[in-house]
């Protein structure tokens, strides 16, 4: 009898039109098993049916990019023979329903990406969005994603540098949990996750297979409730004691010379990571589901498929090398078995119990899943805001530290002082500045890491937007020295079967690509999180990007506070007073209105170009490039870290004090030089430059206006924990 | 009025933590140990009249704080 | 001086530690914690990390693994033992030094610069600073909260054990500088002989200008040049 | 047979756990919370055929690793 009804395929989130797909492929009525297997192949999230088309728009190459995007994780030529490795990747939903779980196995997820391809991860960043600060749930979720980070970084001991974190209506009910990881490896010994050579071994290595994470909604099916009293939760705890083995049992694997391809099981688990290997090299798989290690009793197939239990990875080994690998996970007391072996028939036999649990043509699958061009629109773009009706409700600087002690302004140290930032000892730049500098162990080299997104803008205009985001981690990276290599994005959207959200989604890859194409930096890895809402309402768009920059000495780096008294500082860049979209707008005016500010991509690299420049020359001593909150936050924010003071000297001209103070208008920094003649540099470069004002003190001092360090450090530092203890 | 609470994980969820203490006994010789689980006991001090109003604001706090429904189950016992 | 850097499985701060032994021309070899041999050396460190998961205590599980045996063996022989954060954690479980490390008080996970004072620089561990000197190194770990009851906090106040305690910049020590709830600010502790040292800050990740400051150099120089003449 | 094991702080061993435990469940709007200890629950699964042996087994895996006696006190219970 079959049991295939329309309930069962919708339960299994397979609409009829896809359903009929797979009784096309099959020439049959899957069972149950395949079913499932389908329905987590299809699913939005390993499928990107409704992103596949748009995504294949971003820029993804370029003469230094050694892999892009369509391995675990992208991969960047650093000289030297070395590559950096690196991918972000969303946990929104699972760190919703349980904060500390779900962002440690997010930080898990995204290690194993980076490893599985040889490299030994070296950074950790995460990009946190949570509702209002207001909201009642909104405290225990940032002190449960917040220690699930740090919980699960500070045990595999890589550093967690940085990453944003903001608070907003919009994600009260759906918080974004995005985390990012950085890898070193010999450019030639990079892994990838073709499977080939028909009668090579599939190797099962890492924690054993229990039922987590199984979706709740295919527990309806009675085959599945009859052993179970209690609702198995769908949420998966991580071990990273066993991922730390897992990372060093792995590289130690991968510099003996047995391994053909390796994957790591991450959603949709032994399912995903199989046919994937498979497709890519064009083979055929028999699993026999019996050697599968097994934490539970009397586990299913279509359990053993589904199961996203954490901490596992799928490898084909060389002909006759079982032994060597075998011996070195059982030096780290790691589960090892052979659960299958490659054939050349091009089609999936699962086995369990000696009969055939499912039987499945591989590039079907895999590769015809469904493509959609999901309709959008255009949202109309919202009328501008004009400085003149904005008001000044208290003199600039008692604006100000409302301003940095808002919840999106202020100091982050409660969240990084919980996560180990200096393990492995090469951290060169700590959290707190505009990017993270990590030294390449054994070289003079640094990678620059940093990740961005300005969401209030993206809804403005998902184009603007897309192209801003972008363009702040360029910034970041060059003020620090860097010179920007590569990016990888994470686009986090609500339900795309809503056009205008389809509307913001294709906006927002528009930008990113033009922005990717001016300032050279190609996309080579990335992630897709959609149906983020709540009751119909949607996040803001919020396309995370995570950049990655290189510096060939690391001495030549610079930070943000000021290297002394008495030096002149300059703002490079022109200043037009743009309050649409701006903090200041939301913060002090309490409004969410007017145009995101417009990002003039030719100006960035200019200007960026001539920053890293002179950087790079010794001639900027200091930087820090002018993002939310505008100019003032941007120098009080540099005056904070050296526990310098500041008399500003320059003035708005004929833009109003607010505008000019506060506005948010793109490619600024702010910067100290050595030597008499940096104003002249910059003339012949032609890049706009002003001094504002001289360092020195212990206040900032404008005018009759003062503000002490002190005070402001106050607002600063202590909203959040504040906040936090409640 | 004492509260005692018994906070552990639910069937089937993993637990790396009992597992590592079940693998620890093992090799400092101890034979015949099976599955280990490790969970959470709470003693709260409560200064309420009867039982049954302690047992109700206890199984609250379970809710609310002590325990995540997701994940873990709880037990209560109230010693007069 | 040679010197030996035990790896437990989830000890994750060797790498940090054979850097800053190599820095000071110490010569350190990894040895494995199923290894019950070491190698001749002058000074053995536990480092930092979390070793077996930090499952069930802090420390605990790291405190029965074979290689422990030989170091408690050569302890007693006189060899120098210095345990680091997870380390000074493994040495208090094993009972090589006294009292216990619990929860952070304020309960999360802390990384940051702290500054350390130097109670008794009369061994080879300290020999590099002066006696009363500040130093700043970070700390980074979740379960630095020293305990010892009363007695044992007397005896190693009143024999000089104490090696190093929390201070502000100027070398008060006060509650507000004490980054963990330790008893008394201790942050490292000596045994008896003095010839076994247990800190939880971490000098090997201070000791270069441009990495966070150089406050533990001198902790490693010291070390080497106390310990280098004898082998 | 089933060992129930409760490893609990000693007495003047201040618990950090259990007290911010306290300062959440006021500030949560319970009231008439006093102290509150956290502790570990441990269960072990055994294949001793005795509960005489099983108790003498687990009383050595306290000794030697479940409980740190510097600090901790346990309870050991067997289910038959
Ligand atoms: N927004 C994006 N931009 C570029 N590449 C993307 C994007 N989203 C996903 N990808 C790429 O698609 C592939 C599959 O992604 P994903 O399913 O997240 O990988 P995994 O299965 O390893 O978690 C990866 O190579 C990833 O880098
Ligand atoms: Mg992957």
């Amino acid at each position: 009898m079959s049991a295939m009804t329309p309930a069962v395929f919708a339960e299994h989130g397979l609409s009829e039109a896809e359903y009929d797909k797979i009784l096309d492929i099959l020439g049959r009525e899957p069972n149950l098993t395949e079913l499932g297997v389908f329905s987590v192949m299809w699913s939005e999230h390993c499928s990107y049916k409704s992103s596949k088309k748009w995504l294949k728009k971003l820029p993804t190459e370029a003469p230094w990019v050694i892999c892009g995007p369509g391995e675990n994780a992208g991969v960047i030529d650093i000289g030297d023979g070395q590559a950096a490795v690196f991918k972000m990747e969303s946990h929104n939903h699972p760190s919703y329903i349980e904060p500390y779980q779900g962002a440690a196995t997010g930080v898990g997820g995204i290690l194993r990406d980076v490893f599985t391809m040889g490299a030994r991860p070296v950074a950790n960043m995460n990009v946190l969005r949570f509702g209002d600060a207001s909201h009642p749930k909104t405290r225990h979720l940032v002190a449960g994603v917040v220690s699930g980070i740090g919980g699960y970084g500070n045990c595999v001991g890589v550093p967690t540098l940085g990453g944003e974190c903001a608070f907003h209506g919009s994600y009260d009910g759906n918080i974004l949990v995005n985390a990012m990881t950085v890898g070193i490896a010999d450019a030639d010994k990079i892994f990838y996750s073709a499977a080939t050579g028909a009668g090579n071994l599939v190797v099962y290595v890492g924690s054993k297979t229990g039922r987590d994470g199984i979706h709740g909604a295919t527990m309806a099916s009675a085959e599945f409730t009859e052993n179970s009293d209690e609702k198995r939760p769908t949420v998966q705890v991580g071990d990273p004691f066993t991922e730390k083995l897992l990372i060093e049992a792995c590289l130690e694997l991968m510099a003996t010379d047995v391994i053909v391809a390796i994957q790591d099981m991450g959603a949709a688990g032994l399912t995903s990571s199989s046919f994937e290997m498979a497709s890519k090299g064009g083979v055929g798989v028999d699993l026999n589901l019996d050697q599968v290690p097994a934490r539970e009793e009397n586990m299913t197939a279509y359990e053993f498929l589904l199961s996203e239990s954490q901490e596992r990875m799928l490898m084909v080994l060389k002909p006759g090398e079982e032994d060597t690998a075998r011996k070195i996970f059982e030096k780290w007391e790691l589960d090892f078995s052979v659960v299958g072996r490659l054939t050349d028939t091009g089609r999936m036999v699962i086995r369990e119990k000696g009969e055939v649990a499912a039987d499945l043509p591989i590039d079907p699958l895999a590769l015809a899943s469904p493509e959609y061009d999901r309709p959008w629109v255009v949202a109309p773009p919202p009328a501008d805001v004009c400085a003149a009706d904005v008001p000044a409700p208290g003199p600039i600087f008692a604006l100000l530290k409302n301003l940095m002690g808002s919840p999106d302004l202020c100091s982050k140290r409660w969240i990084w002082e919980q996560y180990d930032h200096l393990v492995m000892g090469d951290t060169v730049q700590r959290p707190g500045g505009d990017a993270a500098v990590v030294r390449v162990r054994d070289t003079q080299k640094a990678l620059a890491i940093t990740t961005d997104c300005t969401p209030r803008y993206c809804l403005a205009d998902p184009v603007m937007g897309g192209k801003q985001a972008v363009a702040e981690t360029w910034r970041n990276l060059t003020a620090v020295g860097a010179q920007p290599l590569a990016i990888t994005d994470n686009l986090n959207f609500g339900n795309p079967e809503r056009p205008e959200i389809m509307g913001q989604f294709v906006g927002a890859i528009e930008g990113i690509g033009a922005a990717c194409t001016v300032l050279e930096v190609p996309v080579v890895s990335g992630n897709v999180s959609l149906y983020n809402e709540t009751n119909g309402e949607a996040i803001l768009p919020t396309p995370a990007i995570g950049a990655v920059g290189l510096l060939t000495d690391y001495t030549q780096a610079v930070g943000l506070a000021f290297p002394g008294d008495g030096l002149a500082v300059y703002l490079i860049g022109e200043t037009q007073g743009h309050l649409g979209q701006s903090l200041y707008l939301r913060e002090i005016a309490g409004r969410e209105e007017g145009k995101a500010p417009p990002v003039d991509l030719d100006r960035e690299r200019k200007i960026g170009d001539f920053v890293r420049d002179e950087i790079g020359r010794g001639v900027i001593t200091s930087c820090h490039d002018i993002s939310d909150g505008g100019l003032l936050v941007a120098l009080a924010e540099m005056a904070l870290a050296a526990n310098i003071g500041i008399t500003i000297t320059a003035g708005g001209g004929s833009l109003s004090d607010h505008a000019w103070a506060f506005g948010e208008d793109q490619a600024r920094y702010l910067v100290t030089a050595a030597g008499k003649h940096f104003v002249a540099l910059a003339e012949v470069a032609r890049v706009p430059v002003t001094c504002i004002g001289r360092t020195g003190g212990v206040a900032l001092v404008w005018g009759d206006q003062t503000l002490t360090l002190d005070e402001l450090r106050a607002a600063h530092e202590d909203w959040l924990p504040d906040y936090m203890a409640g | 009025m004492k509260a005692k609470i018994h906070v552990t994980l639910k069937n089937g969820v993993h637990d790396p933590q009992g597992q590592a203490i079940g693998h620890a006994l093992e090799s400092l010789g101890f034979d015949g140990v099976g599955d280990v689980r490790q969970g959470k006991y709470i003693e709260i001090d409560l200064v309420d009249s009867t039982e049954a109003a302690a047992q109700e604001k206890v199984a609250a706090m379970c809710r609310q704080l002590l325990a995540n429904t997701v994940i873990e189950n709880y037990i209560i016992e109230i010693d007069g | 001086m040679n010197s030996a850097v035990i790896v437990f499985p989830g000890t994750n701060r060797e790498r940090d530690m054979v850097l800053a032994l190599s820095a000071a021309g110490a010569r350190p070899v990894e040895v494995w914690h199923r290894e019950t041999r070491l190698p001749a050396v002058d000074l053995i460190v536990i480092p930092g990390g979390f070793s077996y998961g930090d499952y069930l205590r802090a420390g605990c599980m790291a405190g029965h693994s074979p290689i422990i045996r030989e170091v408690k063996k050569q302890a007693e022989a006189g060899v120098h033992v210095l345990g680091v954060c997870n380390g000074f954690q493994v040495l208090t479980e094993t009972g090589l030094l006294p009292g216990a490390l619990l929860r952070n008080a304020h309960l999360k996970f802390i990384c940051k610069d702290v500054h350390l004072k130097v109670e008794n620089n009369g061994t080879p561990f300290l020999s590099g600073y002066e006696s009363g000197a500040v130093m700043s190194v970070p700390v980074a770990h979740h379960d630095g909260n020293y305990f010892a009851d009363e007695a044992t906090l007397d005896a190693l106040d009143g024999e000089g054990r104490v090696a190093v305690r929390y201070c502000g910049p100027d070398g008060t020590v006060t509650r507000y500088h004490n980054p963990n709830g330790s008893q008394r600010n201790i942050a490292g502790i000596y045994n008896k002989r003095g010839n076994i040292l247990g800190m939880m800050p971490h000098p090997e990740d201070a000791i270069d200008k441009l990495l966070g400051g150089i406050g533990g150099k001198p902790l490693f120089d010291g070390l080497a040049g106390a310990l280098g003449p004898t082998s």
